[in-house]
């Protein structure tokens, strides 16, 4: 459906790629770890290698959980748009085909929040 | 059948008004929340001028409910004598 | 524990909100008419266009091509907030009231002999249609004009319109009844005194720039229809009827004379701010002030018989001497 | 008292020539230009002489009433504030809801005022305009009271000063602002069951009595006098939304699914904007009245349920987000009160974590999940307080393209799962708290595609001062920021405890017991 509107009702998207001045969204969540309430929000430089991403955004915001000490990082699977999604840690954000206000999903499997209960 | 509902802000007029509602409905059941009243009645509920006049010994005009009347539910009926609450179903 | 706070003395961290301190470039304690009113309006940061005027913002100052720095120049002297406001024409109403009961336990009505009855329904209940148009076209302005000191004024004001109707209606049912009321909207509708006016009303219902349906409704037509109404027609109605209509009209006489306070504040600062203003505002009087006396000459007939052309004239002459105070003299 | 006149004439006749017989057929500018919202949204009117006056209040009655309200409520306001009422409230965390209320409500009752303003023009009916101009006037009277109460408790602590402002920039307030600037943006018949219906009576309840009547509980004589106050309109408010709605399911059998959308969607964006409520009553009262699970079960399940019922006979299903509500109640405050704490550095307002006896309230309130969910979390954050390094989360956060709520709530079957929906629209993606939300924004994307999302405005550089350079070599990003916000860092910003209102009230209590 269209919107109903007296006159014409077609306005730019506020967030489209080129407002953000170079960069592109990317969103990141820990599945099943909601002692961090919601994802976050990054922007970034689509020529920032993966694994950059992960030390200076990811690490950073969830080393103090029990269960981060314990993640076997060759076992973290990532889930982007209900698919796995897996991504080469040397190549940038743009090679890895992730696109602007991305969303993805990191699963560690054995891990499952506090008490196993996504906390 | 569903409940009808009045809230009224505690207050020496709101404690006539609410003794009249009990009286002129017999299912109602009154509660008491802090700062409010809470008056509940099957499918219906009656409030009429006449009988809060006998509460409060002097002349009650319905529109003066705006005064105490903090929340309802229900379909509003009003005349000069009674305000009526319902659910039809 | 008792704990007895009254005795307590301690110093305030700041004395008003920040927007507040920006404007008046002070940390000072305000009143209750500045706090509620200036700046409370959203400006910025609007989520989404109105689907019934996409080509605005949900506030948006382009809807009259009047321009203001601040729109908060247009401030109201009588200073009404909600309660002041309220307090003061519940105030006004218990008068009016008292009047009405007086009139009707009296029965004043039916001393008024009944040719003259006549003439005094046959002029003011068409006048309900009038302030109902008035009501509807300050909602317009309220529902449209920029700043809550200019909105909330004019909200007010379509509010007292309404009540204006219904104190008309009033005198109506007690001059006349139900039938009378009928017949005095069936003029409006079909009498031939009463078009040019309607079409006047009409035209005003459809007019797009909130300013200048401000400055045609609330200055220049109230501006001249209120002291014909309820000042000439009312001295030339009282030396035959008695005092029962002037007592029953009371509330608009009072009224006009403190709502125009309001009008005046608020075209003079719109005046001073600029002279591109001045120009638009001083075109749209002379205008509407135009269209309005033609449409007022057949009604003014009806209550003046023999007098209308002098009444209007002195009404006219007092509206411009009003306008050239506020510096609108062309 | 009344408008009385016409010695035969009952109330309902006289009522009705005191409004809609004011009214006339326009012959010198057609109907459909002065009123011309009337038909765009596809609601069909046939005669709006079938419309039902909710309560017949002629102007001079509604002034009379309304001036005793008025003077009642001011002389209560100045006897609190004489007597320094701010120090006899339990506990200064209390105050932490009325920054909450100042910073969301009086802008919405502002906006609500606007509104029901808008409607009383486009409105073509005389009964239904002239209901809609007196709720208008009402909501300004809201407004202004609530700030008038308030302004008092500005003087002595923080958080408060900037409300002004702070509700169309700051990062938590967008998704009350995005509420009605949805409501308002819509036409007159949606406006009207967005709010006169899904907002004002089914849902108003859960904002004013448990939380009025918590203030009465927690010593806020301010709050609770203005808060019954305002709440003594919303019986006609209620009854003006009611009425509104019947009207249009009775004038035309295609008003029914038009209707029912809105109040699917309406009743959601409510819902929503209640988790804020439920997270006060829960987290912020320090002596609580009710949960807002029992809340939720006796206003909305209870009463909302009856009324559902009611409407029925017109085909009306409940809401569609009608069980997920259910399902929500026992999770959303924990979930929300939990992300406001670990933000605490951003708000306008003090988080601070429940103590012992707080947490056992909740247990015994929300047997089935507080315990199990929720208290580990808390105690976890309560250690790393102990630490001495309590828990920030730094990062920014995500919001739902529709309601704007940081996206934190879980799927409605597993509180494990956080719920994430997304969708793709033009080449561009969106992201969503749930179902709902998506099914809303698919409907019209067009108008949601305009949202003013704040983490991303931040992030495209948008939310500094104007004349703020940040490529200046001194440039300091945060500052920047918390100056667009207006939040002071370090006194009205983290947590409750060591704050700067906590030691004020302290001492000020302390000077009234000693010498």
């Amino acid at each position: 459906m269209a919107v109903r509107a007296l006159g014409d009702y077609e306005f730019p998207p506020r967030d489209a790629l080129g407002n953000f001045k170079g960069r592109q969204l990317l969103y990141v969540f820990w599945e099943k770890h909601l002692l961090f309430s919601r994802p976050m929000a990054l922007a970034l430089d689509p020529a920032l290698r993966f694994s950059d991403v992960l030390a200076q955004h990811v690490v950073p915001a969830y080393r103090r959980h029990p269960d981060f000490p314990r993640i076997d990082w060759s076992q973290v699977r990532w889930i982007r748009s209900g698919a796995p999604w897996t991504p080469d840690p040397d190549k940038s954000l743009a090679d890895n085909g992730l696109r602007h206000k991305d969303l993805i999903r990191m699963v560690t499997p054995g891990l499952d929040g506090l008490d196993g209960l996504g906390g | 059948m569903s409940k009808i509902f009045v809230v009224l802000q505690k207050g020496d007029e709101s404690r006539g008004i609410v003794e009249a509602i009990v009286d002129d409905n017999t299912a109602a059941e009154l509660e008491e929340h802090p700062a409010l009243y809470r008056v509940t009645a099957p499918g219906r509920m009656v409030i009429r001028r006449a009988s809060i006049e006998d509460h409060l010994g002097r002349p009650f005009d319905l529109h003066e409910l705006q005064l105490y009347l903090v929340s309802l539910s229900g379909h509003v009926d009003e005349s000069d004598e009674e305000f009526v609450l319902s659910w039809n179903a | 524990m008792t704990i007895d706070l009254r005795t307590v003395s301690i110093t305030p961290l700041r004395h008003t909100f920040d927007h507040l301190v920006r404007r008046m470039g002070a940390d000072k304690p305000v009143s209750r008419y500045i706090e509620g009113t200036m700046d409370v309006q959203p400006v910025e940061n609007f989520h989404y266009r109105p689907t019934w005027g996409p080509r605005f913002e949900i506030f948006d100052p382009g809807h009259t091509a009047i321009r203001m720095r601040d729109w908060y120049a247009l401030k109201d002297p009588r200073q009404y907030y909600y309660g002041a406001y309220t307090i003061a024409r519940a105030r006004t109403q218990e008068n009016a009231d008292a009047d009405f009961q007086f009139v009707e336990s009296r029965g004043l009505a039916d001393e008024c002999p009944p040719p003259l009855r006549e003439t005094i329904l046959d002029f003011y209940l068409p006048l309900r249609h009038v302030a109902y148009g008035g009501n509807l076209n300050n909602t317009a302005i309220g529902g449209k004009g920029y700043g809550t000191a200019f909105t909330q004024a004019a909200v007010y004001y379509a509010v007292d319109q309404l009540a204006i109707a219904q104190y008309l209606t009033r005198l109506g049912l007690t001059l006349g009844d139900e039938e009378s009321l009928a017949r005095g909207k069936r003029a409006w509708l079909d009498g031939a005194a009463w078009q040019p006016l309607r079409r006047l009303v009409e035209d005003l219902l459809v007019q797009e720039d909130v300013f200048e349906l401000f400055l045609a409704q609330d200055l220049v037509l109230d501006g001249l229809l209120y002291p014909l109404a309820y000042e000439e027609a009312d001295r030339a109605l009282r030396r035959e009827a008695g005092s029962a209509v002037s007592m029953m009209t009371r509330f608009q006489a009072e009224w006009f004379a403190e709502s125009s306070k309001w009008v005046d504040a608020v075209a003079k600062a719109a005046v001073a701010e600029s002279g591109d203003n001045r120009a638009l505002i001083v075109r749209w009087t002379d205008e509407w002030r135009a269209r309005a006396l033609e449409a007022l000459a057949p009604v003014a007939a009806l209550a003046l018989p023999d007098s209308s052309a002098e009444a209007l004239a002195r009404v006219s002459d007092a509206f411009d001497a009003r306008a050239a105070r506020l510096g609108l003299a062309s | 008292m009344d408008m009385k006149a016409g010695k035969k004439l009952g109330t309902r006749e006289r009522y009705a020539l005191m409004t809609r017989d004011l009214e006339w057929r326009t012959t010198y500018q057609p109907m459909d230009k002065v009123f011309p919202c009337m038909s765009y949204e596809g609601i069909k009117i046939h005669d709006w002489n079938d419309w039902e006056d909710p309560f017949r209040l002629t102007m001079d009655v509604y002034w009379k009433y309304q001036a005793e309200k008025e003077k009642k409520l001011y002389a209560i306001i100045d006897a609190f504030n004489q007597n320094n009422g701010h120090l006899g409230v339990t506990d200064a965390r209390y105050i932490n809801t009325l920054k909450l209320f100042i910073q969301s409500i009086p802008p919405l009752e502002q906006m609500a005022a606007r509104g029901f303003t808008n409607v009383s023009r486009q409105m073509a009916g005389g009964g239904a305009r002239i209901a809609c101009l007196l709720q208008a006037v009402d909501e300004i009277r809201h407004f202004q009271t609530q700030i008038h109460s308030i302004s008092n408790y500005n003087k002595y602590y923080n958080g408060l000063h900037g409300f002004v402002g702070q509700q169309s920039r700051l990062w938590y307030l967008s998704e009350r602002k995005s509420f009605f600037d949805d409501a308002i943006t819509a036409g007159p018949f949606e406006f009207m069951v967005a709010i006169g219906f899904a907002f004002e009576y089914v849902l108003t309840n859960l904002v004013f009595v448990p939380y009025v009547s918590g203030a009465a509980y927690n010593g806020d004589m301010a709050a609770m006098a203005f808060g019954f106050s305002a709440q003594s309109d919303e019986a006609r408010h209620m009854t003006l939304g009611l009425e509104c709605i019947k009207f249009m399911l009775e004038q035309d059998p295609d008003n029914v699914p038009i209707v029912q959308r809105w109040i699917d969607k309406w009743t959601w964006r409510g819902a929503r904007v209640l988790g804020g409520i439920g997270m006060m009553m829960d987290y912020m009262l320090p002596k609580r009245i009710m949960s807002f699970k029992e809340a939720w079960e006796i206003y909305f399940e209870e009463n909302g349920g009856a009324l559902f019922n009611d409407l029925a006979r017109y085909g009306i299903r409940p809401p569609k987000c009608y069980a997920q509500t259910v399902a929500e109640k026992e999770h959303i405050s924990h979930q929300a009160w939990l992300g406001f704490y670990q933000k605490s550095q951003a708000m306008s307002a003090h988080a601070w974590l429940p103590t012992p006896e707080e947490m056992d309230w909740l247990s015994s309130k929300y047997p089935n999940t507080f315990d199990k969910y929720y208290r580990p979390r808390f105690e976890l954050f309560r250690e790393m307080a102990r630490s001495g390094e309590p828990f920030d989360n730094h990062t920014l956060s995500m919001n739902c393209q529709v309601c704007q709520a940081t996206i934190h709530y879980t799927e409605p079957d597993d509180p494990t799962t956080l719920c994430l929906r997304e969708t793709d629209h033009q080449g561009e993606k969106y992201h969503f708290c749930s179902d709902h939300c998506r099914e809303i924004f698919e409907y019209e994307p067009e108008k949601y595609v305009q949202a003013w999302i704040p983490t991303h405005q931040a992030l495209q550089g948008n939310c500094f001062e104007p004349g703020v350079d940040p490529s200046a070599p001194d440039f300091d990003a945060k500052a920047a920021l918390f100056d667009y916000w207006g939040i002071r860092d370090g006194r009205d910003n983290g947590d409750f405890e060591g704050s700067e209102d906590q030691r004020n009230f302290s001492a000020w209590r302390k000077l009234a017991t000693q010498n």
